[in-house]
Formats: C-alpha cells, structure tokens, sequence
C-alpha cells in the first residue's frame, strides 16, 4: 500500500500573550491508501490542531505552523501557495467535524452546501451540481432528498446534519478523509449508525481516514492503525490489534485500562493520576512523567524519542529505550 | 427489602409549547411521561438514555428543582410537592444535585472555600469556626488540595471543577445525591477519577445515587440498578447484572449493541438501529419506539404497552416480551 | 487554564483567607485592562480632564467673573492663552469652570439613570410578571417618545417654574437620567433573565440558599460588569447630551457656564466668524472628553463582558 | 407569522395611544402658548382665540378631540403659519427625506465597507486606524461639528455654501438648480454621515469577527471555496443579518429629519419647522411633529422584527 499522507516532524505553534503554546510539536505520522489511521487522546493533546494543520487552516490569528513536512500524493502541502492548497481542499481531502450543528451555515439550505465543493471543484453547473447533490443526501441514507435539500440546519437533527456534512465531504470524492470528532455530539444509536457509513463509504471508494476521536471503542471499532498523542507528542503509533493488545505506553496502558468496558465490569477502575500539564510550562522531559506509575530520574529530565517496538509499533517512552537500542 | 429512600410514582412533567395571539398552549412536549422509579438506600440508581429521553428531568423533577404536572415524589416517605417553600429548603442539604457541566455550575465569582462553605453556614450545620475545617475536610476527600480553598473556579480544570461540585453538595452529608451527566464532560482518564471518586464515596458516607448518563459502560460500572428511558417513557428497570446479560427491551439490546467497544476485532451481533430519534414534542403513537424497532408489529403503532414486572426485579414496556 | 499568582486581594469572604493572594476574575480583568492601550490612554485622557477642571482653576488669576470692558474679545495672547469674552472674562479659565459643570452632570446623570435603570430592570428580570410589565411597558413607551423633542419639552416646563439658573443643573441631571433609563432597564433585564437561568443560580437552589443570598451573593456580583460597562459608556453620552440642551438654550444657562452654552457664541454670527476662541475650545474639550471616555468603556467591556465585543 | 403580526400591531397601536396622549399632556403642560407669546393681541381677543382654538377646555378633553380629528386624517391647523400642519409637513418632509437618504446611504455604504475590511484584517494598522476613527466619529457632538465645518470650509475657504438649500433670491432652474441644490447640501450630508457612520461601522466589523470565528466559515474554508466566497456568501451574509434590524430603526431619521443639523446648516427641512415652531409654541404643529416620529419610531420597530423574521430562517418558522 502507497503512502497517501505523510507528515513529518510537524509542529504548529500558538502564540498567546502569556507564552507559546506547542498544540502540536513534533508529530510524524502516515496514513496509507484505503487505511484508516485514529488519532487518539484527550482534550488538548493536538490531535485536532494537526488534522487542522494538513488542511492548512489551523494557522489565524495567533496560530502557525512552524516546521515539519506534510507530504500528500507527493506533494509538500506546506510548500503550495494557498490556491493550490485550497483546491486541494474538499476536493481532495475533505473533512468533517464534531459539531454538526454549527458546522453548516445557519442561513443557508443544506442542499446549497452540498452543491458547493461540486461547482467550485469539479466545475458543475448549478442543475448537475444540485441532481448530484440530491443523489449524495440519498446515499447518505436520507429520505426525500429532494426536500431536504431545501431544508435548513436548524430544521434537521444533529444525526442527519452529520450526514449533510459527509455528503458534502465525499461529493467531490476525496482521496483522504478527516473526520474530527464527528460522533462525539451524538447519541450512541445514530453513532453506530454514523460509523457504519464512514465504513461503508471507505469500503467502496478505497478512501482514506484519518480520524480523530477520545474515544477507544470508536478507535478499536474503526482502525487499521492508532497514533496515540499526549501534550502535543505522538507517545505511541501502531495497528490497532497490537496496540491494543500489547499497550506498551504507560499512558497507552492507562488509557485502556481507565475506560470502563460494557460487559467486562471490574470494581476499580484504573485512573491515571493526575491531569494534563499546562501546556505554558512544559520543560524538557517525557510530559507524561508526573502521572507515570514508572517514573524514572532520566524521564524527568530528557525527553524521549519514538523508537521501534515491534511490526509497525513505535513508542516514545525511557522503559523501552535501552532495550531497543541495545537489541 | 428496606423503606425506599425516593419515592417517585407515576410523575410526569410537561412543558407547554406556546404559540399564537394570546400565548395559548397549543402543545406539549412530555419531557417525563408517566415514570415510576424507587430508589432504596445505599443504592445507585442508573438512568439511561439518549437525547431527548428526558432523563434529566427527571433528574430535576425528583428533588423538586422543577415542578412537576403530575404525580408523587416521595423522599424518605415525605412528598416533596406538599412540603411549604420553607421546609424544602430545609431539607435541601439532603437532597444534592450534581451537573454535567462544571464550568457554569460555579460561580466564577465566589471562591472554591466559600462556595462550598456557604450552604453550611446558611443551614447552620456549622458554626464560623467549624466551617474551614468542613471544608478542608471534604476537599482532601475529594482529592483537591487545602491551598484550593482560596481559589476561584477558573483556576481550575474541568476534572477539579467536578471535584468542586461534588464536595460541595457531599460537605452537606446529604441521603441522596443525583448526579446529572457527572462525567460527561470530561476526558477518559479524568473520568475515571471521578467515577472512582463516586464510588469511595458511597462506601465511606453510604450514600445513595440517581446517576443519570448516556453511558452504558459508566452506568454498569457504576449501577446496581438501571432503567432504560425512550422518549419521557420508562423502557425498561432492571438490575445491572440481568439488564447488561439479558436485556429485554429492544431499544435496550439497540442501545447496548450500538456501544462501541474498545476492543478490536470483537465479533458481535449489532443492531444498527434506522432513522433518527422522533422529535419529542410530537412521539410516535402506541409505544414511542415502534418507529425504530426492528421488531414492530402492528400493535405497536396503536397500543401502548404497559410498564410491566415480568419477575424479580424487572419491569419492561413493550408487548413482545 | 492554570493559576497564576499575584495580583490584588478581592473582596473579603468569611471562610477564604482575606490575606489571599489568588485571583480574581476582577484581578485578571484589572490586569488585561492594564495592557490595552487604546483605553488606558482614553482613561489618562479622562482623569486629566477631570483634573483640569477641578483643580485647574485654583490656579488661575482670572476666576473673578468681573467685567472688564478694557478686556473684551481679545484673541489668544500671552495673557489669556485662549484669549477672552464680551465682557472681558479669560476663556481658558471660563472653560476650565464650564467643564465642573458639564463634567458633573454627565456623571451625576449617569449615576442616577444606571442607578434608576439597572433597580427598575433588575426588578423586572428578577420577579418578572406584572412588575416587568408595567416596568418594560412605562419603557417602552418612553422609548416610543424621540427624545430630543422630549428633552425640549420637559427643559421648557421646567424654564418656567423659574428654577433659578445656578440649580437648573440638578433639573437637567434629572431629565437626562428620565430619558436615558428605559435603555438601560431593558439591558440590565436582559442581563438578569440570563443570569437567572445560569447553573450556578440552579445551584444555589440546590444547596437550599435563601432567597436574599442568592440575589446578593450569586446574582448581582456576576450584574456588576455589565453595569461598570453601561456606567462608563454612558458618561459620554450624557456629557454630549447635555451640551446639545445648553447650546440650544434649554439646559445649563449663563452666567453657569458649560461647555453646550459656552458654544452658543456661534450663534452670534460676529463671534461665530470672527472669534473662534469663543467656541471652538469648548467644542474640543467636549469631544476630547467623550472620545476618551468611549475608548475607556470599550476597553472595560472587552475585558468585563467579552460576550458583548462589538 | 400573522399571529405575530396581529400581536405585535395591537401592541403598536396601544403603545401609540399612550405616547400620544403622554405628549399632548406635556405640550399643554408646558407654560405660555402661541396666543399669550402675541402682544398685539388685547386680552379679550386673546380670550376669544383661545375659546376659539378650544384653549380653555380641560386636557383629556382636548386630546380626545385631537385624536378624533388624528383619525380623520386631520393634525390640526398650524397656529403660526396658519396652514393645515399636514400641508406644512408635505412642505418641508421631502426636504428632509432628500438630506437623510443621501446620509444614510453613504453611512451603510461607507459602513459596510470599512467593517468588512476592517473586520477581515483584525489587529492590522488598518483596523486600528479604523477603530480610532469610529470612535472619534462617536464621540462628535453633532451641533459643533456642524459650526466647525461651517466655519473652516464655507466660511474661511468660501469652499461650500455655509446653509440653506438655494442661495437666497437664487431662482436657478434645471441643471444649474440641481447643481445649486447638491453644492448646499454637501457640508449636512457630509456631518450627517460622519455621525451615523461610527456606530454602524463598529456594530457590523463587531458581528462579521465574530461570524468568522463560527464553525460553519471553517467548514467553508474546508470545503476549499475560495476565499472571497467565504467572506461574502457565508460571513457577510451572516453578519449583515442582524444589522436588517437597524434598516426599520432607520425610519424615524429618515421621515423625520434630523433638528440639529437642520438648524445649524439653516436646511428647511421638517426639524428645523420644529425648531421654529418651539420658539413660537405653535402647538398643533409640535404635537404633530412629535406624534409622527413617534408613529415612524413604532413603525420602525415593526418593521425591523419583520424583515428580522423574513431574513432569518431560523426565526422564520416560528
């Protein structure tokens, strides 16, 4: 399988009056043709700032990326001029994100927003883009696509405006598909739901996702391959059943263990210590170290790298360093 | 089985729709749609359900925070629509709510020592003296620090917001605690903090929980029984272990095939369910599930199903079971 | 979003530490306050005017208000830096004392109509039913009335109860506060509906506060930005107000100068064309005012109010 | 929609009646009246005239007779000038109408504008610059800026005219009419705008920074649309929006000119016969002055709750 998307060594950094803020600092990542690859971690950790950065729409204001490559299909994004990039946007790679509701224009029709990546992208006139526009609610499993699309956001639910959002984001058939967050504003039934298409979807059209989500049963239910991220750091990459199987990240591992599994009860959960670092105070070390039940002297004071730890599994963490440097 | 701790029968509570010249009611959305729920002491109590099931007014409805339309809530065998303004705010201390959103449930004016102190001075359960002491007291309990006592909300993050809310409803030594969507907001490894939290804390202080989420995996972590709401409508109570290994309801087996499970690879039987939640101003007839159920017979659009027990502790609505 | 230490002690409390060194939301605002220059510079600007006024005169040789014929309508000089009226009176120092005047009743008036406007709103958005009705509809309906001719009636009824002219500023005060209160009511409303529905508020039920505490305590603090910014943003608009009713004779009248009457030179059309120093600084000091006061209350909104950026 | 529009006009009307009647008791509060202001007249004949003009009777009486003549169609007959006020009104109303559209439509243009660019380049010297100045333009007090411009441009420069709407004894016809007509109106048209232009300026950068702050411009960028697509289909129209509201507030500005100005710039329109009736206590005249604006204020109002109502599909429904 061909690498779609590579990013290397990515940083994106935010500059607030109290200091800089590293939402993303040094992440490498690949996401191959037809693979969905989750970017999985907790608030805060970047994983919404780099899926923002291949889009080239995480720089504003007071954000920028600062370094790193993101090669897509061969090209360097962080090399085009901003209409190369953006005609690569929702044409190419499209994406999705977690609050449907807001993420439609409230004034106009849903079906309008559908049309618009077909008349920008693939040059449609205004009667084809709209047939295919209806053609796309439909296929996303609405009935009568033909009224919906009149409809406005306001008068549809947060389920089917997800759906609204996929039929835009496929229309132009993309190469890669982002999708951040897209059930966490959903009930668990339209969820499954959800998922089930994206699957579907990619299954037909060899499409590939990078998905970002906190939530392991979603990553578990969707991955081919996992990148776990804690305070703007890639900690662990690897396939989903390895990962999973063989955590070998103490914050992989705490994550697995801190989430409570329907049908596998136990009377204590496991809880991670401690909370996030400020992001404003961070100094050379694994981040990790004040919460790991393994801390060592050398965690405090170096930061680890991402190593090797097996087929396609990778982790950044000191317990694994000398083993995998002497072997 | 002992005296029940809450009492809550047959209670329903509409929200009219207004509309028209003279603001006339010309609907109503059943939030909560004829519930019955019995919560015994030391007990957690889950309910679940999704958007719009109307579970957390229930929640609210239960410790009178909203009026009912009809029905009993009985606390400790006192009703607690009958009592005069005065005697519920008495009572108040044993009757706490936690939210779901920790951020605008503190007054981002008021500091965390204060905030948790007030209500005991108010209801003189503790003298001026006392009350720092009851604070810092129930704040180690709580896992923050003695140096947090002078703060203000917004130096806090979610996780210790929710760690604020929970001390100052538990420095009241309430009987019961409802918790409305206590976690929710919060990332997977603060969540099980919390979770835990909840959970010591029932064992040392005894206390009883309403715990209301859209979880399933927390409610049966956390739960030892469950009831399972569509629509204002009560599905299906039961206790944890025979709801999670033998749901009856087919909105309950929907719900818990629908949960993503962080396992990879896991065969299961799935039970996608079609279309999306009715809007609950204007339910489907007979049983409100009847639209989405894969099961439906005609019945179902035009009769509704009684909320039955159908042995031990368990009551289902629907006429296939 | 983690502490940050220093800063200045807020308001006491009965449990928390008073010698406390945490911040409040109020240090943090006063901080960012601080670092906005716009506004700083409108507040210097302001607290200079204010000194001016009221201090500047003392040291001025010109405060007589004595006639003098050998100096009359002198342009600018050494003497008389913005040289001197018809009767031969010193601008500068006739301006220093319009700007008591005119400075005193845009505060006055904003203190009584925030004071009249935020009780009559709170009243309404707190116990709502009849009292908000007949509170918002009296509003309304003053709302309906364009306020100019408003002012211009009512300053004429009250032109002939023969109010003398020396307390014809305290009449004016009052009719700029009856006019401009209904506006502010309606936002102070606004304000309380919504901070009535705010969780904690929800919260304080919970806990079984009493009815006096939650308003006190939990309400009205959270009221206060809102209030501080309706305040300062109010002042100009008074301050100019009460220039437009002087200039047409209806306000403040001579020999009380102020900067609105002071600037009826202009309607001599001599004065007017041939001796700007007569109107044209009391103008200035006008819009200097007003500016400075706006850039200050916008910067207190952006960092007590940040909900209503406009 | 017609439930709402039944309500809100029974509300109108209600609302017009008290404000009517609170200003027809202040007007006949208000000492002295045009009759005792004329020292020709002897004190029986100042007696007749007032038992004519029906002076004498009590207030409510008064109003109820003024009222009944309003729903006629009929304001009264003005004291001083001894026409029909609604002749007086169709006189100088166009007047006013002429300085007040031209204003308001380079205040929106000029606005519009100026917000946008401003809004789009926030934190740039631009938007700064435009800060400040809409400030300043906030802070003017309307009358002086009105002298200070006279004084600079008509009367030191000799630039423009220094007020009214022909030269005097002009009788320039056409073309040359046209010209002389647009040369006088230039310096109010000029202040009007300055004045109007700070708030709205401000009011519409405010809303498109924080329309371009929302979800759904991100998902347009996402979308790969190009930039000016974003900013004029899905922000502007978003943040233009409210500002439909302030078309309807528009209208008593509009109709009813403006006193200040007309009085400084000499300009006959309906505010400056305001401004000379007040000194004449021409009754008839001020009570329909006041009730029009009143009446246009209302009117506004409702209007602005309807194109709001039209505009917006998320309100549209209900």
């Amino acid at each position: 399988m061909r690498d779609l998307l590579t990013i290397e060594n990515l940083r994106t950094h935010f500059f607030a009056p109290e200091g800089t803020i590293k939402a993303v600092d040094g992440v490498s990542l690949r996401v191959r043709e037809g693979e969905t690859v989750c970017i999985v971690g907790e608030s805060g950790c970047g994983k919404s700032i780099t899926a923002l950065s291949v889009m080239g729409l995480a720089a504003g204001s007071s954000g920028k990326v600062v370094g790193g490559r993101i090669e897509f299909d061969g090209r360097n994004l962080l090399e085009l001029d901003k209409n190369e990039l953006r005609t690569l946007r929702g044409h190419e790679i499209a994406m999705i994100f977690q609050e449907p509701m807001s993420s439609l224009n409230p004034v106009l029709p849903v079906g309008e927003q559908i049309m618009e990546p077909l008349i920008e992208h693939l040059k449609l006139g205004k009667k084809a883009a709209r047939a295919r526009a209806i053609e796309l609610i439909a296929q996303v499993g609405i009935a009568r696509p033909e009224q919906i699309a009149n409809a406005y956001p306001h008068e549809l639910s947060g389920g089917m405006l997800q759906r609204i959002m996929i039929a835009a984001a496929i229309s132009c058939s993309p190469k890669l598909l982002i999708a951040d967050e897209p059930t966490t504003a959903l009930d668990v039934t339209i969820q499954a739901q959800i998922l089930d298409m994206l699957r579907r979807f990619k299954a037909e059209s060899n499409m590939s996702i990078l998905l970002i989500t906190h939530d392991l049963g979603v990553v578990a239910e969707m991955a081919d391959y996992v990148v776990v991220m804690y305070a703007g750091k890639v900690v662990e990459e690897g396939e989903v059943t390895e990962l999973f199987s063989h955590p070998k990240h103490p914050y992989t591992k705490g994550l697995l263990r801190s989430k409570p599994i329907l049908n596998h009860r136990q009377d204590e959960l496991y809880a991670i210590p401690g909370q996030v670092p400020n992001p404003l105070e961070l100094t050379v070390s694994c981040y990790f170290h004040d919460r790991c039940g393994q801390c060592m002297d050398v965690c405090r004071s170096r930061e680890p790298r991402l190593r090797e730890a097996g087929e396609r599994h990778r982790v950044a963490c000191w317990l694994y360093e000398e083993a995998v440097a002497y072997v | 089985m002992s005296e029940p701790l809450l009492d809550i029968r047959r209670l329903k509570k509409y929200f009219p729709i207004k509309s028209g010249l003279l603001n006339r009611t010309v609907g109503q959305v059943k939030a909560v749609d004829d519930i019955s729920i019995t919560i015994r002491p030391g007990e957690t109590f889950g309910l679940v359900g999704e958007s719009g099931s109307g579970k957390s007014t229930v929640g609210r409805t239960a410790i009178r925070l909203t009026d009912k339309t009809e029905g009993e809530v009985a606390f400790k065998g006192v009703d607690l629509y009958a009592l005069p303004p005065q005697e519920l705010r008495k009572l108040r201390p044993k009757l706490q709510l936690i939210f779901q959103d920790p951020y605008s449930s503190l007054n981002p004016r008021v500091r965390v020592g204060d905030a948790i102190g007030e209500a005991l001075l108010e209801h003189g359960l503790a003298s001026k003296d006392e009350v720092r002491d009851r604070v810092l007291d129930v704040l180690s309990l709580c896992g923050l620090s003695s140096y947090h006592i002078d703060r203000f909300p917004h130096e806090f993050s979610g996780g210790q917001r929710q760690r604020i809310g929970i001390a100052r409803a538990l420095v009241l030594n309430p009987e019961l605690i409802v918790a409305d969507e206590p976690v929710s907001a919060l990332d997977v490894s603060i969540q099980a903090q919390i979770i835990n939290l909840f959970r010591r804390l029932q064992e040392t202080n005894g206390l009883t929980y309403l715990f209301i989420s859209h979880d399933l995996s927390v409610v049966e972590h956390l739960c030892s029984r469950v009831g399972v709401m569509y629509l204002g409508s009560m599905a299906e109570t039961a206790s944890r272990d025979d709801l999670f290994r033998e749901p009856l309801h087919p909105y309950t087996k929907a719900l818990l095939s629908a949960v993503p499970i962080p396992i990879p690879k896991l065969k299961r039987e799935r039970i996608v369910l079609k279309g999306d939640i009715p809007n609950p101003a204007n339910p489907p007839s007979g049983c409100k599930f009847h639209t989405r159920c894969p099961f439906a017979v005609a019945r179902c659009a035009e009769e509704r199903p009684e909320f039955r027990h159908v042995g031990g502790e368990r009551y289902v609505a629907c006429h296939l079971v | 979003m983690s502490a940050i230490s220093g800063g200045l002690p807020a308001a006491d409390t009965p449990i928390a530490r008073k010698e406390s060194v945490r911040t409040s939301l109020w240090a943090l605002a006063l901080r960012r306050l601080l670092q906005n220059k716009l506004a700083m510079a409108g507040g210097i600007v302001v607290a200079l005017m204010f000194a001016i006024c009221f201090i500047g005169p003392l040291f001025s040789p010109y405060t007589d208000n004595k006639i003098h014929m050998a100096l009359m309508n002198k342009p600018p000089n050494w003497k008389h830096w913005l040289g001197t009226d018809a009767l031969g009176r010193d601008v500068l120092t006739r301006v220093m004392q319009a700007g008591r005047i005119s400075l005193t009743v845009g505060l006055a008036s904003m203190v009584l109509s925030v004071f009249l406007g935020s009780l009559l709103g709170a009243i309404a958005g707190y116990y709502r039913g009849i009292a908000d009705q007949i509170i918002m509809r009296i509003g309304d309906l003053l709302l309906t009335v364009p306020s100019l001719p408003l002012l211009f009636i009512l300053g004429a009824l009250l032109s002939e109860w023969k109010v003398p002219p020396e307390d014809r500023m305290y009449i004016v005060m009052l009719l700029l506060s009856f006019v401009n209160w209904p506006g502010i009511a309606r936002m102070v409303r606004g304000e309380v509906l919504s901070l009535r529905e705010r969780e904690f508020m929800q919260a304080a039920t919970v806990l079984g506060l009493s009815a006096r505490r939650k308003l006190f305590r939990h309400l009205l603090p959270n009221l206060v930005p809102l209030l501080i910014v309706i305040a300062s943003l109010n002042i100009g608009g008074a301050v100019l107000s009460e220039s437009v009713l002087s200039f047409f004779g209806l306000g403040v009248m001579p020999p009380t100068p102020t900067w609105g009457n002071m600037i009826d030179a202009a309607n001599n059309l001599i004065d007017f064309q041939q001796r700007p120093w007569l109107w044209i600084p009391p103008g200035f000091c006008i819009f200097a005012t007003v500016i400075a006061v706006n850039l200050f209350g916008d910067g207190l909104r952006d960092v007590l109010d940040p909900k209503q950026k406009r | 929609m017609s439930a709402f529009l039944t309500k809100r006009l029974l509300y109108t009307v209600v609302i017009l009646l008290a404000a009517s009647l609170l200003i027809f008791s202040l007007y006949a509060w208000t000492p002295g009246d045009f009759i005792s202001g004329n020292i020709k007249l002897t004190p029986e004949r100042k007696a007749e005239l007032r038992e004519i003009y029906g002076l004498n009777k009590p207030v409510l009486e008064r109003y109820a007779t003024w009222m009944k003549h309003a729903f006629h169609g009929d304001l009264g007959y003005s004291l001083a000038q001894q026409k029909p006020v609604l002749t007086l009104f169709n006189e100088y109303i166009w007047n006013s109408f002429l300085l007040a559209a031209v204003s308001t439509f380079f205040t929106w243009l000029i606005a519009v504008v100026i917000g946008v660019v401003a809004a789009y380049k926030q934190y740039s010297w631009f938007d700064t610059l435009v800060m400040v100045v809409i400030f300043g333009a906030m802070s003017l007090p309307s009358f002086f800026i009105g002298l200070f411009l006279i004084k600079i441009l008509a009367v030191d420069w000799k630039l423009l005219p220094p007020g009214g709407m022909l030269t005097t004894g002009s009788n320039a016809t056409g073309i040359a009419y046209f010209r002389e007509v647009v040369r006088h109106m230039t310096l109010p048209v000029v202040v009007m705008t300055l004045l109007g232009i700070g708030s709205l300026t401000r009011y519409i950068r405010g809303n498109l920074i924080d329309v371009l702050k929302q979800d759904y411009i991100r998902t347009a960028r996402a979308k790969g649309l190009k930039e000016r697509k974003v900013l004029f289909k899905h922000a502007l129209r978003n943040a233009l929006l409210p500002a439909i509201t302030l078309v309807g507030f528009e209208l008593p500005s509009l109709f009813g000119g403006s006193l200040i100005i007309e009085k400084i710039f000499n300009w006959p329109g309906i505010g400056q016969l305001y401004m000379q009736s007040f000194g004449l206590r021409d009754y008839p005249l001020l009570m329909g002055f006041t009730v029009l604006i009143a009446i246009l204020t209302v009117i506004g109002t409702l209007l602005s709750d309807i194109l709001y109502r039209v505009a917006d599909p998320r309100v549209r429904l209900q």
